[in-house]
C-alpha cells in the first residue's frame, strides 16, 4: 500500500502538488491523469525518491520513506524522457539491473531476450547502441530495461506515448498481466484518457497541482465529480440555455452531455427517458471505426459520436432527429 | 531561381575561400618554416646524413633520459587521471562539506607551474623543506635528499597537472542527463557502480582528450625532473631545449623532439581509434542538472573528507610558502632557514616600483592576450570544420596542426625568423622578421595544437541534434555558432584562453627570439632579472615575478569564470 | 624601419642590473639615439644569427670571444678596427679586426675559508679528481649552456690538445673531463652554488672574478681561489658590429666612443668590472683588480676553442655525463 | 510539391528506407504513418536534409535538394525528441529563429506570445529553462518553436505524442489552420492511427522500411490495399474458418472485417446483406464512449464496438446475434 498524507511538492518558489491525499492498494494498476504539466510526473517521481516532498509524507507498506534512498526502495521507473544510458548498447541497458543483481550471465541473456521479445525487439537491435534506434524503440528499451527487474512497485511515466495502437494494446496486455501474475503495484501515468479508462483499476485525476477526483474508470466518467473531470474525461457537449430551458433545468448550472449520451436512431426501451430534438447535421467527422457528427441546433452546435456511417445514410445539411438521454445529463 | 544559383554560387565561393584560406594559413605558418628546419637536419652540406642519430644513440644518458620520458608519461597517465578524477568528485559530484573551497585550492595549479611550481614543493618536502626538517628531527638519521628521483617527480608532476581535470571534467560533469543517475539508482546501483558505469563512460571522450594532453605534459617534463629527479631521473626535454639553442647540437634536437612529436602523435592516433569505439551520443530529450550525490556510508564519507582535506592542504602549502618566500631575502630562499630578520619588501619594492616595470606586464598582457584570443578563434573554426565531416583533406589539416608539437619553440622561431626575414610570395612580400607581428605569429603556432586538442575535447559537449534544429530554422554555421554551440563550451573555451593565455605571460624560449626590441615581454625580463650577474637575490625576484603572474592569472580566471557563474 | 635614421639597436647579454638604462642615457649624453635589447647568453648568438639576413640589430656586444667567434663564423659581423683597439691587452681583440674587446673576467675555482685554508684547497682544477678527499666535494653545472662553465671546460681541454684526438682533444683530456665529472657534485636545476658553499655540502666551485664579493657578503661566507700555475682562464666581453647594418657610420663612431677608455673607465666604476683596455683599469674597483694581478691568464687559443666549443659541450653532455 | 524518387536511405549497413516513391502535393496535409521503428523519422529527416539518401532524388518544388543544405531547404521540424536549446530559456527557444531573420523586438515578443497562447504556455513558462518544463510542455515549446516560424512546409515528428486529448484536438485544430490559412505543406508523423485518419489529407503507410500505401483516410481505411494495412489501420475480426465457410468464401483466402462492421441491433435498409449469427457474450472492454465486446461463435473469437452500454442491455454469457456487413468484408 502506497500512502501520500498531505504532501506538498515545490521546485524552489513553484509549488508543483498541493495537499495530496491519495492511497494507492497494493496490487493495484493505478493510473495518474491529468492535463500537461498538472503535476503527474512529479507525483511519481516523489514516490520514487527523486523530489523530497517539502511537507507531509509518503509512505510504503506503512513506512516513511520520505528519507529512504532511491536506491532502497525497490520502485522499477520507466522515464517519460528514457533516461536510457548512452555509452551502453541496448542490450546492456536493459541487463543493467540484472547485472547489478549478481545474476548468471546465461540468467541474464535468457531473461533480456524474453521481455526483448516482449517488447517486439529484436536481436540486431539488441546490439546497437541506443541513439541508432528510433524513438519507439527507445521507449521500448526503457520499458523492456524496467519490467525485465521485476520489482514490487512499478511507475511508469507515460510508457507507451511514442508507440502504435498495436505495439500499445499489446504492450498493455503484458503490463497488466505482469501486475496480475506478480502482483505488481503499478502507477501509470498517461495522457491518454482513453487508455486510462481501459486499462486501469483507479484512477486519480490531477489538475494544476490538485488531486480532482479519485475512483474506477467508470465513476470517473460516469460520475465526474467536478467540472474539470468532466470536460477532461472524453468529449462533451455543454447543453446550450435553449435546450436547457426546454428540458426545465436551472439556466444558472453549467449542464453537460457525452457525445455517446444522444443517439441518432430512435431508443426503444424507454422512450420517455429520451428527449428529441430536431437538428441540422452541418459536419461529419472521420474517426475509423466511429464518427462524429455535428448538428445545429437554433444557432449552438451539438455533436454525438456513431459508430460507422453506412447506416446512417443522413448526408450534411440534411434535418434528423436526435434523442438526447436526460438520465444522462450532468449539472454543476 | 536566379538568386538561388547565385546564392549556391556564393556558398561554394566561400567554402572555396576558406578552404584556400586553411591551406594557406597551414603552409605559410606550420609547414613551410618548419619542414625546412627538419630537412636541415638530415641534409647537411646536401647530403643525407644520420649524424644526429648515431650521436645520439651513442650517449647512454640520452637513451636513459628517453627512456624516462616514457615512463614518466606513462606514469602519469594513470597517477594524474586517477587524482585528478577525486578532485573533481570531490568538489563536484559528491557533498562534501566545504567543496567550494576545497575546490579553489584544487584548482590553484591554473595559475602556477613550471619552475616555480616545482620550487614550492621543494620548499616543503626539499632537503632543507618543512616537511623534511620536520621528519628531521623525528628520524635524524634520515637522509635529507629522500624526495628526489621518478617517485618525487611523479608526485610533483601528478598534482601539477590536475588542472585539465578541473577544467574539462567539472564541466562535462555538468551534461550529463542526470535522469541516467537516477535510473541507475532506482535499480539499485551503488554510488560506486553509477560513478564507474553510468557517469564517467560519459565522460571518456573528455578522458581522451586530457590523457593525451597528460601524455603530451609528461614527454615534455622539463622542470620537475630537472629540480627533483636527481641524477637518476633526467627526462629528455631539457636536453631538447639545451641543444636546440646550439648551433653544432641543434640537429640532435631536432630528431629527439621528432621522437617526442611522434610518440605524441602515435598516442593522439592510437587514442582516436579507441575513441571511436567509445564514441556515443547522447539521447536525452531535455537534460536535467546533476544534483549532488550524497555518500551513504558514513566511514567512506569520513574517509572521503579526510582525503579531501588532506590532499587539499597538498594542493596549497606550496603555493603559501612561495608567497611567504617571496617577501623573504635569496640567502633564505636557498638555504631554507626563515627568520624574522629574512623578510623584507625590498623583493617587491625594486621590482614594482622600477620606473619602467609596468611595460613589460602591459605588453605580455596585451601579446597573451590578441594570442590567447586569436588561436582560440581559429582553432575553433578549424576544429568545427573538422568534426563537420570526413574527408582525406581533414585528416591532412588535423595532423598539419600538429606540427608545433614536433619541435621545440626554440627551432620553430628559428625557422619563422629565418622563413620570413625576406620578402616572400607567400606572405605577399612581406618581411615579418624585426617587427611586433613576428611574436604574435609565434605565439599562435605554438599553442594551435594545444588548443585544438582542448576545443575538439569542448565540442564533445554538444548535443549535435541541436545544431540541426537550428540549422532546421535557417540559421548560418556562425549563428549556430555562436548562439547554440558556443554557449554549451564556453566554459571550456574560456578555460583554454585563460590557459593559454597564462602560459604565453611569462614564455621566454620563443619570445626571446622573436620579440621586437620596443616590446620587451615580461618573460624576458624576467630572465634577465633572474640571471642578474650580482643581485644575489635573483632567486626572490623569480618568486615575486612568480607571485605577480599567479595574481594576474587568477584575476583572468576570475573575471572569466565569474562571468560564467551568471549564465549556467 | 630605421633606414639611415642613425638609431642604433644593441644587442646584448651584458644589459642588466641598469647597465641597459645606463647605456642609453650616456650614449644619449653624447649625441647618440641608442636603444639596448638584452637578450640571454645563448639566445644571443642564435638570434643573431637567425636574423643575418635582415638584421635589426646595428651593434652587439657582451658576448664572450667564443660567442663572437661563432658570430664571425656565421658572417655575422662587420670588420672594423675601432679607434681604441690599440689600448686593449695583448691578445684579446680578433686579429681580423671583426670585434674588439671590453671587459674581461677572471673565471676562478673557489673553496670555502670554513673548510679549507689555503694550504689544504686545491690549487687546480685537476687537484679536483685527482685528490680523492675532494671528491663529491665541488659543484658543476648540469649543463655547458653557460660562459662561464665553457670556459672551465675549455681551460682543462686547452691543456690536452691533439690533432689526432676526437674534436682536437686527446684521450687523455677526455679521460681528465670525466674524472671531473664522476668525482663532482652534479648540481640540479635551481641549486644556488653559494648556498651550498656556505653550507658546507659542496665548499668547491666554478666563480667569475666581479660576482665574488656581492655573493660573499649575501651569504656571509668567504673563500680563497686557486691560482694554478698554468693561469687561469680569461672570459672576455666583445664588442663588434653587424655586418647589414643600416646604420653603418652611426654604429662606428658609437663604437669609438663606448670602447674609450672614459667610457669604460665609468662603466667599470658603476659596475665592478675589470676593462680591457689598458687604460681604463685603474676605475675598476680595488678587490677585482687585485685578483686581477694575483693571477697570470691561461694561454688559449679561443678562436680554436671557439670552432670546437659546441661539439665539445655536445660530447660531454651526451657522451661524459652520468 | 515535393517529390521522393526512388529514395533509399541507409545507416551503415542498415537500410532503413526502400525504394521509396511518393508525391507530397502543396498545401498538404500529409501523414506518415506506421509501427514503431518503420522508417518515418528517417523519411522526414531526408527531407528536411539531416540525412542524404543514398540513392534515388528528392525534390522539392521541382528541384533536386539531395545536396542542397539544411537552412537553405526553410522547412520547419519538430523533433521527435524535441532538440530544445538547454542554454536558452522557453522565450528564447521559440524566438531563435524570428532574432534570425532581425525581426523587431516588439514584434517578435508579439510573435512569441502569440503562439504561446496557441499552445498553452503562460507567461511564467516562457520565463523557465526548458529543463524545468514539463515533458508536455517541453513538446509544446518544440511545436510553438517551429510554428512561429510559419514556414511553407512544416516537418513534425510525433508533435502530439504526450499531450492530452483535449490539448492535442486543440493544436490539430491550430496546425489545421495554420496548414489551410498559409497553405503550409504539412508532413506529420505520428503513431496514432486515428489521429492520422482525422487530421489528413491523405496519408502514407509504412512497414519495414517500405512504403505499403498512400492515399486519403478513407481509402487506407475501407480499401486497405494489403494485409498489413488493414491490420495496422484500426482493429479487426479475422474470420474464423467455419465463418468463411458459411459465408462461402473461398477457405484459402484470409478474410478480415472491422469491429465496426459487426452490428448487434438489427440493421434496417438493406437486411439480405447482413449475415446473422448466434454468438454468447463474453467480454466487455470499457473505452468511455464506446465499449468493444468480444462474443464467441464456435470456439472462435469475435470483437465489435458498441457505442455506449446502457441501451445494449445484454450480460456477459448471453446468447445474442450480431449482424456481419459482407460488403465490408476484405480478403487477401
Ligand atoms: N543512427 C542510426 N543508426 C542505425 N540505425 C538507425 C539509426 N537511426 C534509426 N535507425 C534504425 O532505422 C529504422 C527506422 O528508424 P526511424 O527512426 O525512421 O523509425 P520511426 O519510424 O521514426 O520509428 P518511431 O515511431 O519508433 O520513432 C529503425 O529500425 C532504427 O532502428
Ligand atoms: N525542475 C523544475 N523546476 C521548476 N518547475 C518545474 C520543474 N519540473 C517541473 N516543473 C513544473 O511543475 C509542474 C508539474 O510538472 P510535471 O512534470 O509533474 O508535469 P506532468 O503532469 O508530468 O506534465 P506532462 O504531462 O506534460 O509531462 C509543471 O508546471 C512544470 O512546469
Ligand atoms: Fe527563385
Ligand atoms: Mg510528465
Ligand atoms: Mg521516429
Amino acid at each position: 500500500m502506497i500512502t501520500f498524507d498531505n504532501v506538498e511538492i515545490r521546485y524552489g518558489d513553484f509549488v508543483a502538488i498541493q495537499n495530496l491525499n491519495l492511497i494507492i492498494n497494493e496490487g493495484e494498476f493505478f493510473t495518474l491523469l491529468g492535463p500537461s504539466g498538472c503535476g503527474k510526473t512529479t507525483t511519481l517521481r516523489s514516490l520514487v525518491g527523486f523530489i523530497k516532498p517539502s511537507q507531509g509524507t509518503i509512505l510504503i507498506e506503512g513506512v516513511r520513506v520520505n528519507d529512504k534512498p532511491v536506491e532502497e526502495r525497490e520502485i522499477g521507473i520507466v522515464f517519460q524522457s528514457y533516461a536510457l544510458f548512452p555509452t551502453m548498447n541496448v542490450f546492456d541497458n536493459i541487463a543493467f539491473g540484472l547485472q547489478l543483481q549478481k545474476k548468471s550471465k546465461t540468467l541474464i541473456e535468457q531473461m533480456v531476450w524474453e521481455i526483448a521479445e516482449k517488447v517486439d525487439l529484436n536481436n540486431e537491435q539488441l546490439n546497437k547502441r541506443v541513439s541508432e534506434l528510433s524513438g519507439g524503440q527507445q521507449q521500448r528499451v526503457a520499458i523492456a530495461r524496467a519490467l525485465v527487474m521485476k520489482p514490487k512497485i512499478l511507475a511508469l511515466d507515460e510508457p507507451l506515448s511514442n508507440l502504435d495502437a498495436n505495439l500499445r494494446g499489446q504492450l498493455r496486455m503484458e503490463l497488466k498481466r505482469l501486475q496480475r501474475e506478480f502482483g505488481i503495484t503499478t502507477i501509470y501515468v498517461t495522457h491518454d484518457q482513453e487508455e486510462a479508462l481501459t486499462i486501469s483499476d483507479r484512477i486519480a485525476v490531477f489538475n494544476k497541482g490538485y488531486l480532482e477526483q479519485v475512483g474506477t474508470p467508470k465513476e470517473i466518467y460516469n460520475e465526474s465529480k467536478t467540472e474539470f473531470v468532466t470536460n477532461f474525461i472524453g468529449d462533451i457537449n455543454l447543453l446550450p440555455g435553449n435546450l436547457k430551458k426546454e428540458l426545465e433545468i436551472d439556466i444558472k448550472l453549467q449542464a453537460y452531455i457525452r457525445l455517446e449520451k444522444i443517439y441518432l436512431e430512435p431508443p426503444h426501451p424507454s422512450p420517455e427517458r429520451y428527449h428529441k430534438l430536431g437538428v441540422v447535421l452541418v459536419e461529419k467527422e472521420y474517426y475509423g471505426n466511429l464518427s462524429k457528427y455535428t448538428y445545429q441546433y437554433q444557432g449552438d452546435l451539438m455533436r454525438s459520436y456513431v459508430i460507422d456511417n453506412e447506416r446512417n445514410d443522413c448526408a450534411i445539411g440534411d434535418h434528423v432527429d436526435i434523442y438526447i438521454d436526460k438520465n444522462a445529463i450532468l449539472t454543476f | 531561381m536566379k538568386h538561388i544559383m547565385a546564392k549556391m554560387k556564393k556558398v561554394n565561393a566561400m567554402h572555396f575561400l576558406f578552404l584556400s584560406g586553411t591551406t594557406w594559413l597551414l603552409f605559410a605558418f606550420l609547414i613551410f618554416p618548419n619542414i625546412n628546419l627538419i630537412f636541415e637536419t638530415f641534409f647537411q652540406d646536401g647530403r643525407f646524413t644520420i649524424s644526429a642519430i648515431e650521436r645520439f644513440m651513442k650517449s647512454g644518458r640520452a637513451m636513459r633520459s628517453l627512456k624516462n620520458s616514457f615512463i614518466l608519461a606513462g606514469t602519469l597517465a594513470i597517477t594524474v587521471n586517477l587524482l585528478g578524477t577525486f578532485i573533481v568528485l570531490v568538489s563536484d559530484y559528491f557533498k562534501i562539506k566545504g567543496s567550494r573551497f576545497l575546490k579553489i585550492g584544487y584548482s590553484s595549479t591554473l595559475v602556477y607551474g613550471g619552475i616555480v611550481l616545482a620550487s614550492g614543493y621543494l620548499f616543503v618536502y626539499g632537503s632543507s623543506g618543512v616537511i623534511t626538517n620536520m621528519l628531521m628531527k623525528i628520524f635524524p638519521a634520515m637522509n635529507p635528499h629522500w624526495f628526489e628521483g621518478y617517485g618525487a617527480v611523479t608526485f610533483v608532476m601528478t598534482f601539477a597537472l590536475t588542472s585539465f581535470h578541473i577544467i574539462f571534467l567539472s564541466d562535462a560533469l555538468k551534461n550529463i542527463d542526470y535522469q541516467t543517475i537516477e535510473a541507475a539508482k532506482s535499480m539499485g546501483a551503488s554510488s560506486w557502480t553509477i560513478l564507474t558505469k553510468v557517469v564517467l563512460p560519459v565522460l571518456s571522450p573528455n578522458y581522451f582528450a586530457i590523457t593525451i594532453l597528460i601524455v603530451l605534459t609528461g614527454l615534455g617534463a622539463t622542470s620537475a625532473p630537472l629540480m627533483i629527479g636527481g641524477e637518476h631521473f633526467q627526462t629528455i626535454n631539457p636536453m631538447i631545449i639545451r641543444f636546440s639553442k646550439s648551433i653544432a647540437s641543434r640537429d640532435i634536437a631536432t630528431v629527439l623532439s621528432l621522437i617526442l612529436g611522434i610518440a605524441t602523435i602515435f598516442t593522439l592516433f592510437i587514442s582516436k581509434i579507441i575513441e571511436s569505439r567509445y564514441h556515443y551520443m547522447s539521447v536525452s530529450k531535455v537534460k536535467t542538472t546533476l544534483i549532488k550525490q550524497e555518500i551513504k556510508n558514513p566511514a567512506v564519507n569520513i574517509l572521503l573528507h579526510v582525503s579531501a582535506y588532506t590532499i587539499f592542504l597538498i594542493y596549497v602549502i606550496p603555493i603559501l610558502l612561495i608567497i611567504i618566500y617571496s617577501f623573504t631575502d635569496g640567502y633564505t630562499i636557498a638555504t631554507g632557514n626563515i627568520r624574522i630578520s629574512s623578510f623584507t619588501l625590498q623583493n617587491y619594492t625594486s621590482l614594482l616600483f622600477q620606473p619602467s616595470s609596468y611595460k613589460p606586464y602591459l605588453t605580455s598582457i596585451v601579446y597573451a592576450t590578441l594570442a590567447a584570443f586569436m588561436v582560440g578563434a581559429l582553432i575553433l573554426t578549424l576544429a568545427r570544420y573538422l568534426r563537420s565531416g570526413k574527408s582525406f583533406y581533414r585528416s591532412v589539416v588535423d595532423y598539419a596542426l600538429m606540427t608545433p608539437w614536433l619541435l621545440p619553440s626554440t627551432l620553430i622561431a628559428m625557422g619563422l625568423i629565418v622563413t620570413y626575414d625576406t620578402k616572400r610570395m607567400l606572405l605577399f612580400g612581406k618581411v615579418l622578421t624585426g617587427t611586433p607581428v613576428m611574436l604574435l605569429v609565434g605565439y599562435i603556432i605554438i599553442k594551435i595544437p594545444f588548443t585544438l586538442r582542448m576545443t575538439n575535447a569542448a565540442l564533445y559537449n554538444v548535443d549535435h541534434s541541436l545544431e540541426e534544429a537550428a540549422k532546421s530554422m535557417g540559421a548560418r554555421p556562425f549563428y549556430i555558432f555562436r548562439k547554440i554551440v558556443f554557449p554549451v563550451i564556453r566554459p571550456f573555451i574560456l578555460a583554454i584562453f585563460v590557459l593559454n593565455f597564462n602560459a604565453l605571460l611569462a614564455d621566454y624560449d620563443l619570445s626571446v627570439l622573436l620579440y621586437h626590441p620596443l616590446y620587451e615581454p615580461l618573460g624576458v625580463v624576467m630572465k634577465n632579472n633572474a640571471e642578474s650577474q650580482i643581485n644575489p637575490n635573483a632567486q626572490a625576484l623569480v618568486l615575486v615575478y612568480s607571485v605577480i603572474l599567479m595574481l594576474i592569472s587568477t584575476i583572468s580566471l576570475s573575471l572569466v569564470y565569474g562571468k560564467q557563474k551568471k549564465v549556467l | 624601419q630605421k633606414e639611415g635614421s642613425g638609431e642604433l639597436v644593441i644587442y646584448s647579454n651584458s644589459l642588466t642590473d641598469g647597465r641597459g638604462e645606463w647605456v642609453e642615457e650616456k650614449a644619449k649624453e653624447a649625441g647618440f639615439t641608442v636603444t639596448a635589447v638584452q637578450v640571454g647568453g645563448g639566445d644571443l648568438a642564435n638570434r643573431l644569427i637567425a636574423e643575418k639576413n635582415n638584421p635589426v640589430a646595428d651593434i652587439v656586444f657582451g658576448l664572450n670571444t667564443m660567442g663572437f667567434e661563432s658570430l664571425k663564423n656565421e658572417n655575422v659581423l662587420l670588420e672594423y678596427v675601432p679607434e681604441w683597439a690599440g689600448e686593449v691587452e695583448e691578445g684579446m681583440n680578433d686579429k681580423d679586426g671583426y670585434y674588439h674587446s671590453l671587459v674581461k673576467q677572471a673565471i676562478l675555482l673557489i673553496y670555502s675559508q670554513d673548510v679549507y685554508s689555503e694550504a689544504t684547497g686545491p690549487q687546480d682544477w685537476t687537484d679536483l679528481w685527482e685528490n680523492p678527499a675532494f671528491h663529491g666535494q665541488y659543484f658543476l653545472f648540469s649543463s655547458l649552456s653557460g660562459g662561464t662553465t665553457r670556459a672551465v671546460i675549455s681551460g682543462i681541454l686547452v691543456r690536452y690538445l691533439d690533432e689526432n684526438g676526437e674534436l682536437g682533444v686527446s684521450e687523455e683530456g677526455w679521460e681528465a673531463v670525466k674524472q671531473l665529472y664522476d668525482n663532482g657534485y652534479i648540481a640540479k636545476e635551481g641549486e644556488e652554488f653559494y648556498a651550498l658553499l656556505a653550507e658546507g655540502t659542496t665548499p668547491m666551485g666554478q666563480m667569475w672574478s666581479s660576482g665574488l664579493a656581492a655573493r660573499e657578503e649575501q651569504y656571509g661566507v668567504k673563500s680563497y681561489y686557486a691560482k694554478p700555475a698554468v693561469g687561469v682562464p680569461y672570459v672576455v666581453e666583445q664588442i663588434g658590429i653587424i655586418d647589414g647594418s643600416s646604420n653603418i657610420d652611426e654604429a662606428k663612431k658609437f663604437l669609438d666612443w663606448f670602447g674609450s677608455a672614459e667610457v669604460q673607465g665609468k662603466w667599470a666604476e658603476e659596475f665592478y668590472s675589470l676593462p680591457a683596455n689598458k687604460e681604463a683599469l685603474s676605475f675598476a674597483p680595488e678587490y677585482i683588480r687585485a685578483i686581477d694581478e694575483s693571477l697570470t691568464v691561461q694561454d688559449i687559443d679561443w678562436g680554436f676553442v671557439g670552432a670546437h666549443i659546441e661539439k665539445w659541450a655536445e660530447k660531454i653532455e651526451l657522451e661524459i655525463m652520468r
